[in-house]
């Protein structure tokens, strides 16, 4: 019962901040709205017995992602007002694209049925909760079943590394910078000029 | 000797119009002359060897192959002489008088630029009309019938720099080519019907297909009939019959010369000659043979109604050869072939020898050709007025001339038939003669008599014609004068010399019933011809004022005869007009419905939808996304659909 | 009998021609010199090789000669595979035979980018020969549709005024005919399993495929023939076309439509082509007539005889559907005709086009003063165009109404008409051009055929008379490979009334049940 | 548990001997910045070549290895064959242009190299989670570099767009995956397979459609195609060369993959998704393309269009239509790498120009660049003799084969349309009066790829069957 | 208290989460195609609908007791972590060339 009403505590709010991100007139009360949802969704997870990935989901998210863009949106100076304008007009053709997709999909998961042989298809059952952790269990299929995939994930956030740094980064002129090699290799004569000076002429 | 009788000309023509520059006017001229003078020997002599050689003195017809022309399955087409009693005739009288003109021309086109061209051309036609004649398939002979008619177009418009010679000579082939058309089909239907385009076998054929139906233009028709209509008609373009005679008073544009030899003689009298030479075919189709009688007693009595109101010589000459083509063609409707041919020979030297006079008067009179410009000239040029008076007499049908005979023959026959149509045919010859008659009268006496109604350089300026052209026209003359008498038991008398090329049914044979015809039939084209003459002399002698009055009395009539009886303007808003306008009409339609609808249309739809789907790539990644959902939505939709409804089926 | 690839060699050659001229190094003029006698030689060869062809010919024969089998594209089966039997085999001399007259043609003509110029014609001669050799339906399209795109070249860069629009017009147009054939070839391939001509002709497919493929087919001939009413690219193709291009346009292509209905339509599809046949017939009578009218109301040349083209090639369709063997011969050679004919009078075109640079019929009157040569072979061929008796125009224009009377009566009266029409526009042209006072100074002024000009001209109007007084050495060697296809024809028609025969018999016995 | 073996590794040599060469470079530029850029490119084209000849070594044996995530069997080989080709060609094409345009960054062809290694991951998948993965890795790279003249608002646009939509169709393609992970519970394609087989439900279906939707994005199938003109218009044109050559041959052959393997159960169903994809696709490209002035745009129509022919073989369903993709596939590829050689040779003024009119008299300027590319042309709206037709007959032979009368029909139609915008251009070269001379010389690199694609379409029709032959054995490991 | 939620969690229904899912995923399609001002926002929403799929994803892993939809999960996490940044960077890039980031001014390239 408490379980029944905490999936309808955390379901409806995962909704209403989802709804309150794309209709917020702030966008930082969108990125804060994201956030609300995420959390609540994290709920969600735990409700279904999956601890780890709601706290990776808060962790990775909240933390990172959800900071990111509060970042961005903070970093470019944008002015908030006539966000809205114009946007109505779209509104009914939305609704009804979004709802036929509505309707299909709930009809369709109202229904859902899982196929027979699914059962036989697992290919990492989840072990008793009560002898290892979710987090455990992932942890042993993560770095064996899954390596491959594991491994590539690496090589796409080292993409998304290079991809980043290769969009924002600037080499600002007139910043400047330690050179260990230079200082390092620096020599009387690199740092001393000695130079004649005529008299009565200056430097 | 049939190679030469053909080829001479050809060979006359291929030297003379290549090599022109090179031999020079005289050379040509001698070329060509020489070719068909010795053609016409070679005529003569084979008319002697066919028409009484052979051992029982029946003649000696002989068929000449020459080499495969066409061969197309069962359709096959040789190139051959076929020399017989009927061809060889033909074969005379073409080069007879081919040789005057060609002679005549020498003199006749001695001021002209392209004598070589001209000789040229006359001889081109005189091989055509050669092949004609002598052709033993349909295929040649609508060869022959294409050449002369090529011919004659070239000539029509040899002096190509006047406007009114090319609209003539265009005219002309061009009604030739409705003629032609007719044939044409003709041939297609013979060997339809047939199997063979080759005379003997058609008439061996003949007879057994005298029941037999066919399909034309989606009606069951009696076979022999379609074919023959369809040849009839073109025999009807190049024989200037009513209907198809248009261009002939047109051609009239052309040298005289070309006038004497196509337009009088020889080219025009094709089409006789076509149904004579198809006898056996039409013996068995005795509607044709009603529609030619018909057609041919309308031709000679409008021709003759219009001839007495033309006031160009040429002109009134041609009209005339136009009603004694009717003759012919009735004579043939009733069966009298051979009083056809025989009103053909004749009138070929009488109406040669009129044409060439009318040359003669019309270089005399510095190419005058309007007769209400003449007159009063007869003492200057007395040999062309003589000869001229031998033409005009022959024609009327005076007695002891070639044409008292002929026409006789003719009309007798037209009698003999005992038909509504022979019947019908015969009265109109016979108003048609009292009108020849007094036009020729009317022509002679208009321009040789009266007033001198020519300026006075002119009058002082003619001069009788020289003798290269005075010699031919005597030829002619005697033509005019003894061929009727020489020749009529032969061609028309109770043993003519046809033999089998010639077909005519027993119960048809009216040539035959000619000669046993009352009395008065016998003399009634004699008195009409006196009387036309005798009208002549009246109007046109004596009371010059008489023929203004009769006008205004019978003005209808009067324009009706004078305008032609309103063909060209009929023709002209019938066929030409509408042809153009719908030429126009669908050239803007090929642009506007046949490539608006089409091509263009389709590009430019294309080029709508183009630009429609390029507005739709709005640039606006909202839209993008939008039109992917709508996508996605859109395949869902169709599956969910599909499988929540449509699986019970 | 050859025992070499002559058939490849004939094909192939004019290539070796443009490897030669793409290696000329120097300036522009000497280029262009080498260029052209490059060409020349090298279309000259090969002309002279087709005639060693023609000679060891078997005109007894039906069958394929000189035929080539060579493995291609095995993966599909599908092999190279070169022979010709009658019906190609003038369609081949036709194709080498013109193309050394087209540059002869452009000789003086063509100024700008000649290296180019002769590149595309033996590129073009190339395909065109393909083409008609082809005996696999896919090598057979390659070639037939390779021919555009020297086409559009040979438009687009030497055309006239609205040279862009027709350029796109003719590729286009054709294209899309052409590649709904493309689709029908693919069904016929996957319907029989071969590409193989001659095993496709001996194996028709069923009545109602026969039907579609039949209409695909049709699309691309008909409107590479052209016929009503897919005609009009051809006016505006051969008005901005360069004299040459005209030559080969009017000349060769044309004739790869009625080729095709031929070798693909009739044999192939028996059944279909009886059903469409009469449909085919009025879409011909409709063409004779309707273009024989805008023919006569032309102001330009060429468009008058590119329009007088269409009604020609009604004709020969009409002759190829009556399926009678005066109408297949005689469409045959009159493709022949009408490809040396009009060829000839687009040349004729292009001699007073280049001394005057227009092809209006107003500007040009009196020409027999000036030029009394040109006149004469104008005249001669204008009459040949009209189908006079003697020249080549008549014996095909006589066939192909003959046989259409034997098919259909009503048809071939109304194509009749066609005659005198044609006589109409042809002789107005003519009096308009030729005769008549010379009215513009400059058309007064021009000079006569040169030499060059003879050079090309006399030959064309010589084969004119030859094969208008002795088709018979064409007609022999086309008769029995005409017959042969109207006897699979016959059989074609006869095989599945006994399937529906035998069908019907079986239903009558109870054997196959409603 | 499986066992993890080290051996199975052998199969998936070249994409870790990639990822270890393009790490290393990765140091390499960062040590020597960008100024090294012209040498990682070489050193990119060496160590692909060299992945070229591991694969070569490699026996492509069928076997799945890594828990069933991994695969390589001949269909992947060929494919990959054509991606690392891609590869070179891009980087071969592209060194010029990046000094010309001033995009000289050594992350250039690090980037490509990690979008390839993403694309072979593609191929090879088979399972939903290695292909998610591998599909991320290339779409990253492809968004980074898209943008990558970031100081170009065009650039930037098309990789902000190409982003955003990338990234939707991620989302659908990843709840697509999950529905069929749903129903199946599973993710692996052979499981799925046998699952499928058994039963089908109209979740799974939905699921299907969903992964399908995503897929068609990356191809650029219409209706999720907009984003395709766009970006090939923005990105700098190498780039754009790149997207053109090679991404779509390996979402291509991960459609085959997925149709034919996991969801070859529900053919019904997709047979009719992806005719409509196929046809809408021929449409959309062909008169979309008709008013384009910005060649690159048009290429992007083109590709689309073909993208369309492509997908018919897929709807013919049968070894003969997937081996005709193949084809039609390589030889788009080679063409592509032909005409994006040219369109990089068009510079004035300093900067590159991209409007059709620019080619206007290119064949007085530049003969040889101007026959080069009408033959290219030529060939892209499949006029025989060149290579082109025959990657449209056998496509439309396999249609044929299986009936598809309609598509081979509409196909042929569009292909006519869309010869008008292919003569269009030949139409500016050879017709129009002539503009300025492009400048710069053409550095040997390009040069070879253009005569090689030249050479290649003009003589493929000599022997077609080799090629021919290797796609056919390469579909046969499908069925 | 795991269990006892982990029961919960069944009792409550696959269907209730799969409807969640549904919902979020379609406020996330709706949000990109309503958004007309903003590129963050629709950042936001792919972001919504990455989660909805892994609420997807978490919630067959419990009905079907595997835990590979829970390893997938993770992996989308990752993944969108990275997807987030380049976005982000991206939109730095686009706003430093143009000033802004409104949707509709991220137009210059269309026909």
């Amino acid at each position: 019962m408490i379980a029944s009403l905490a999936f309808y505590l955390f379901a409806g709010i995962v909704l209403l901040s989802a709804i309150m991100v794309i209709t917020a007139r702030n966008p930082v009360h969108s990125v804060l709205f994201l956030i609300l949802s995420f959390f609540n969704a994290a709920g969600l997870f735990i409700i279904l017995g999956a601890e780890f990935i709601a706290m990776i989901l808060v962790i990775v998210y909240v933390g990172a992602v959800a900071v990111l863009f509060l970042f961005v949106v903070m970093m470019l100076d944008i002015s908030f007002t006539d966000l809205r304008k114009g946007a109505m007009q779209y509104v009914p053709v939305g609704l009804l694209v979004g709802g036929v997709l509505l309707v299909e999909l709930i009809v369709m998961v109202v229904g859902w049925q899982v196929a027979d042989k699914a059962s036989d298809n697992m290919a990492s059952p989840i072990p008793d909760a009560n002898d290892i952790t979710n987090t455990e269990a992932l942890g042993r299929v993560l770095y064996t079943d899954y390596v491959f995939a594991f491994q590539v994930s690496g090589l796409i956030l080292l993409v998304a590394m290079i991809g980043a740094i290769v969009l924002t980064h600037r080499k600002r002129p007139g910043v400047r910078k330690q050179n260990i090699v230079a200082q390092q290799n620096r020599t009387q004569a690199d740092a001393m000029e000695i130079q004649k000076v005529t008299p009565g002429t200056g430097v | 000797m049939e190679i030469i009788a053909v080829f001479a000309p050809l060979l006359g023509f291929l030297i003379a119009f290549l090599f022109g520059k090179q031999i020079g006017d005289k050379g040509a001229q001698f070329v060509t002359c020489a070719g068909i003078i010795s053609a016409a020997i070679a005529s003569c002599m084979l008319y002697v060897a066919v028409t009484m050689g052979g051992h029982d003195g029946h003649g000696d017809a002989r068929t000449v192959f020459l080499m495969n022309w066409i061969t197309s399955g069962d359709f096959i087409v040789n190139w051959a002489l076929r020399v017989d009693q009927l061809a060889v005739v033909m074969m005379c009288v073409v080069t007879i008088v081919s040789s005057c003109v060609h002679v005549y021309s020498v003199g006749y086109m001695s001021h002209d630029k392209c004598k070589a061209r001209f000789m040229a051309y006359l001889s081109l036609f005189s091989f055509a009309m050669m092949m004609l004649v002598t052709s033993d398939n349909l295929v040649q002979l609508f060869f022959g019938w294409e050449g002369v008619g090529v011919a004659s177009y070239l000539l029509i418009g040899f002096w190509n720099h006047k406007d009114s010679a090319n609209s003539a000579s265009i005219k002309a082939f061009l009604v030739n080519r409705v003629g032609d058309f007719g044939l044409a089909l003709g041939i297609f239907a013979a060997f339809l019907l047939f199997g063979t385009v080759q005379l003997d076998e058609l008439f061996a054929q003949a007879a057994g297909a005298a029941n037999q139906t066919m399909e034309f233009v989606g009606f069951e028709f009696h076979a022999l009939t379609v074919v023959c209509l369809l040849l009839f008609m073109g025999a009807m373009g190049k024989s200037a019959q009513l209907g198809l005679h248009t261009w002939l008073p047109d051609a009239m544009e052309g040298p005289t010369p070309v006038s004497a030899l196509i337009h009088a003689a020889t080219m025009v009298t094709a089409g006789v000659f076509l149904v004579a030479r198809l006898s056996p075919m039409f013996e068995f189709a005795p509607i044709a043979l009603m529609v030619i009688t018909v057609v041919g007693g309308l031709t000679a009595f409008v021709a003759a109604t219009i001839g007495m109101t033309q006031f160009d010589i040429k002109r009134v000459i041609a009209y005339s050869t136009m009603s004694q083509l009717g003759y012919m063609f009735f004579a043939l409707g009733v069966s009298a072939y051979s009083a056809a041919i025989f009103h053909l020979m004749t009138h070929a030297f009488f109406k040669a020898l009129l044409f060439l006079g009318a040359g003669s008067v019309i270089h005399a009179m510095s190419d005058e050709q309007d007769m209400r410009k003449m007159g009063g000239i007869w003492k200057k040029i007395p040999t062309t007025y003589a000869l001229m008076w031998i033409g005009s007499l022959a024609l009327a049908g005076v007695p002891f001339f070639a044409g008292y005979y002929s026409k006789d023959i003719v009309l007798e026959a037209a009698w003999a038939d005992h038909s509504w149509f022979g019947n019908m045919a015969f009265w109109l010859g016979i108003a048609a003669a009292l009108m020849t008659a007094f036009y020729s009268a009317r022509l002679l006496f208009m321009t040789f008599h009266g007033k001198a109604r020519a300026n006075k350089k002119v009058m002082d300026h003619i001069h009788e014609s020289p003798p290269v052209m005075l010699v031919p026209l005597m030829i002619l003359a005697a033509g005019a004068l003894g061929a009727g008498y020489y020749f009529y038991d032969t061609f028309v008398g109770h043993h003519p010399h046809w033999d089998k090329s010639i077909f005519v049914l027993a119960a048809n044979d009216t040539v035959e019933a000619a000669h046993h015809v009352p009395y008065w039939v016998k003399k009634l084209p004699v008195v009409m011809g006196m009387l036309g003459l005798i009208l002549g002399a009246v109007f046109y002698l004596k009371f010059v004022g008489l023929p203004a009055k009769f006008v205004a009395l019978f003005k209808p009539l009067h324009v009706l005869f004078f305008n032609k009886w309103f063909f060209d303007p009929l023709y002209n808003a019938l066929f030409i007009k509408p042809s153009l306008m719908l030429g126009k009409v669908f050239f803007k339609s090929d642009k506007n419905i046949v490539d608006g609808v089409g091509p263009d249309g389709v590009a430019k739809t294309s080029m709508r939808m183009g630009g429609l789907l390029s507005h739709l790539q709005s640039g606006y990644v909202f839209h993008y996304a939008f039109v992917m959902m709508v996508g996605l939505i859109g395949l869902v939709s169709w599956f969910f659909f599909k499988m929540t409804f449509g699986a019970g089926e | 009998m050859i025992d070499f690839p002559i058939l490849s060699l004939l094909t192939f050659l004019p290539l070796v021609g443009v490897f030669f001229i793409l290696i000329i190094r120097g300036d522009e003029d000497i280029v262009a010199r080498n260029a052209r006698r490059v060409a020349l030689y090298m279309s000259g060869f090969v002309f002279l090789l087709s005639i060693y062809m023609l000679v060891q010919f078997d005109p007894a024969s039906a069958d394929f000669q000189f035929t080539e089998t060579r493995e291609w594209f095995a993966a599909f089966n599908i092999n190279y595979r070169m022979g010709i039997d009658g019906i190609s085999l003038f369609f081949v001399l036709l194709a080498t035979f013109l193309t050394p007259i087209c540059i002869l043609a452009s000789w003086k003509s063509i100024k700008t980018r000649v290296k180019e110029y002769m590149i595309t014609f033996l590129i073009l001669e190339t395909f065109m020969i393909g083409t008609f050799c082809a005996l696999d339906t896919v090598l057979f399209y390659v070639f037939f549709e390779g021919v555009l795109i020297p086409m559009f070249i040979i438009i687009g860069v030497w055309g006239g005024a609205r040279k862009i629009y027709s350029a796109f017009k003719l590729f286009l147009y054709t294209l899309l005919g052409s590649v709904l054939m493309l689709v029908a070839l693919l069904a016929l391939y996957v319907q029989v399993g071969t590409t193989d001509i001659s095993m496709l002709i001996e194996n028709p497919v069923v009545r109602d495929v026969q039907m579609w493929l039949f209409l695909a087919f049709f699309a691309s001939f008909a409107v590479k023939m052209p016929m009503w009413p897919v005609h009009t690219w051809l006016p505006d193709a051969h008005v901005e076309a360069p004299t040459a291009g005209s030559v080969i346009l009017a000349g060769v292509l044309l004739k790869m439509g009625g080729y095709g209905f031929l070798r693909f339509s009739m044999p192939m599809f028996p059944e279909a082509t009886e059903y469409f046949a009469p449909m085919i017939m009025w879409l011909s009578v409709i063409a004779i007539i309707y273009t024989s009218l805008v023919a006569l109301v032309q102001e330009d040349m060429k468009k008058l005889i590119a329009y007088s083209s269409v009604a020609h090639m009604g004709f020969v369709t009409l002759g190829i559907f009556s399926a009678t063997t005066q109408g297949v011969e005689g469409g045959i050679f009159q493709m022949l005709s009408h490809g040396i004919i009009s060829a000839a009078l687009f040349l004729c075109v292009g001699v007073v086009y280049d001394r005057l640079h227009t092809r209006e019929i107003s500007r040009y009157g009196g020409l027999v003063n000036n030029m009394p040569k040109y006149a004469t072979v104008f005249m001669l061929l204008m009459l040949a165009s009209v189908g006079l008796p003697g020249t080549s125009g008549f014996v095909g224009e006589f066939l192909t109404l003959m046989g259409a009377f034997q098919a259909n009566t009503t048809i071939a009266v109304f194509a009749t008409t066609g005659v005198v029409l044609g006589a109409a526009y042809m002789l107005v042209l003519y009096r308009r051009v030729v005769f008549g006072e010379s009215k513009n100074k400059d058309a007064a002024a021009m000079k006569d055929l040169t030499k060059l000009e003879y050079s090309y001209l006399v030959p064309l109007v010589l084969i004119v008379l030859w094969l208008g007084i002795a088709p018979s050495y064409v007609m022999d060697r086309v008769s029995p490979s005409v017959e042969k296809l109207l006897g699979q024809y016959e059989a074609g028609l006869t095989v599945n009334d006994n399937i529906g025969q035998n069908i019907a018999q079986n239903i009558n016995e109870g054997t196959i049940n409603e | 548990m499986s066992e993890f073996n080290l051996s199975s590794l052998s199969v998936m040599m070249p994409e870790i001997f990639l990822a270890i060469a393009a790490m290393v470079l990765l140091v390499a530029g960062v040590l020597r910045g960008n100024q090294s850029t012209r040498f990682i490119c070489n050193a990119a084209m060496v160590a692909l070549v060299v992945a070229l000849l591991i694969m070569l070594g490699c026996e492509p044996s069928g076997d799945i290895v890594l828990n069933g995530m991994f695969t390589h069997d001949p269909f992947t080989f060929f494919m990959k064959f054509l991606i690392i080709i891609g590869l070179i060609v891009t980087l071969a094409l592209s060194v010029q242009s990046l000094y010309q345009d001033a995009i000289i960054k050594f992350e250039y062809p690090i980037l490509v190299l990690f979008a390839g290694i993403g694309m072979l991951i593609m191929v090879s998948a088979n399972d939903m989670m290695s292909l998610y993965v591998g599909l991320e890795l290339q779409s990253l790279s492809l968004y980074v570099l898209a943008s990558i003249r970031r100081t170009h608002l065009r650039s930037a646009e098309s990789g902000m767009k190409y982003f955003i939509l990338g990234a939707i169709s991620s989302g659908m393609l990843l709840f697509g995956i999950s529905l069929v992970y749903g129903f199946t519970g599973s993710t692996n394609f052979d499981v799925i397979a046998s699952t499928l087989a058994g039963e089908v439900s109209l979740g799974g279906v939905i699921g299907f459609v969903f992964i399908l939707a995503a897929l068609a994005f990356k191809i650029s199938a219409v209706p999720f195609h907009m984003w395709t003109p766009d970006v090939y218009e923005g990105a700098p044109t190498p780039v754009t060369a790149f997207f053109a050559l090679v991404p779509k041959i390996a979402a291509m052959a991960l459609i085959i993959r997925l149709l034919f393997i996991p969801f070859f159960a529900i053919s019904e169903q997709w047979f009719q998704m992806v005719w409509f994809l196929s046809f809408a696709s021929m449409a959309v490209g062909a008169f979309a393309g008709l008013r384009q002035h910005n060649i690159k745009r048009l290429l992007a129509y083109s590709s689309i269009g073909n993208i369309g022919y492509a997908l018919i073989g897929i709807v013919a369903g049968n070894e003969m239509g997937l081996s005709a993709i193949l084809v039609y596939l390589t030889l788009y590829m080679v063409m592509t790498a032909g005409v994006f050689g040219i369109v990089l040779c068009m510079r004035r003024d300093g900067a590159a120009v991209e409007s059709i009119s620019d080619l206007a008299g290119l064949s007085r300027n530049s003969p040889w660049l101007a026959y080069a590319l009408a033959l290219l042309m030529f060939s892209m709206s499949g006029i025989p003799p060149l290579a082109g037709f025959f990657g449209k007959f056998m496509v439309f032979q396999a249609a044929v084969h299986s009936g598809l009368y309609i598509l081979a029909v509409v196909g042929v139609l569009t292909s006519v349309v869309a010869a008008y915008y292919y003569l269009r251009i030949i139409k500016t070269m050879f017709f129009d009066e002539p503009a300025d001379k492009f400048e710069g010389n053409i550095e040997f690199g390009r040069k070879l790829v253009i005569t090689l694609s030249v050479a290649f379409i003009v003589l493929f029709i000599l022997n077609p069957s080799p090629l021919v032959e290797m796609a056919q054995s390469a579909v046969h490991s499908l069925f | 208290m795991p269990e006892a939620l982990f029961e919960v969690g069944l009792n409550i229904g696959l269907a209730h989460y799969l409807s969640l899912a549904a919902m979020l995923f379609t406020i996330g399609v709706f949000g990109i195609f309503l958004n007309r001002k903003n590129v963050i926002v629709i950042l936001m929403c792919i972001e919504l609908m990455l989660l909805s799929v892994n609420i997807n994803f978490v919630a067959f892993s419990v009905h079907l007791g595997d835990l590979t939809g829970q390893v997938f999960s993770l992996f989308i996490l990752t993944v969108a972590a990275a997807e987030a940044a380049i976005g982000l960077a991206i939109l730095v890039v686009f706003f430093r060339t143009k000033g802004s980031i409104a949707v509709e001014d991220i137009s210059s390239l269309k026909g």
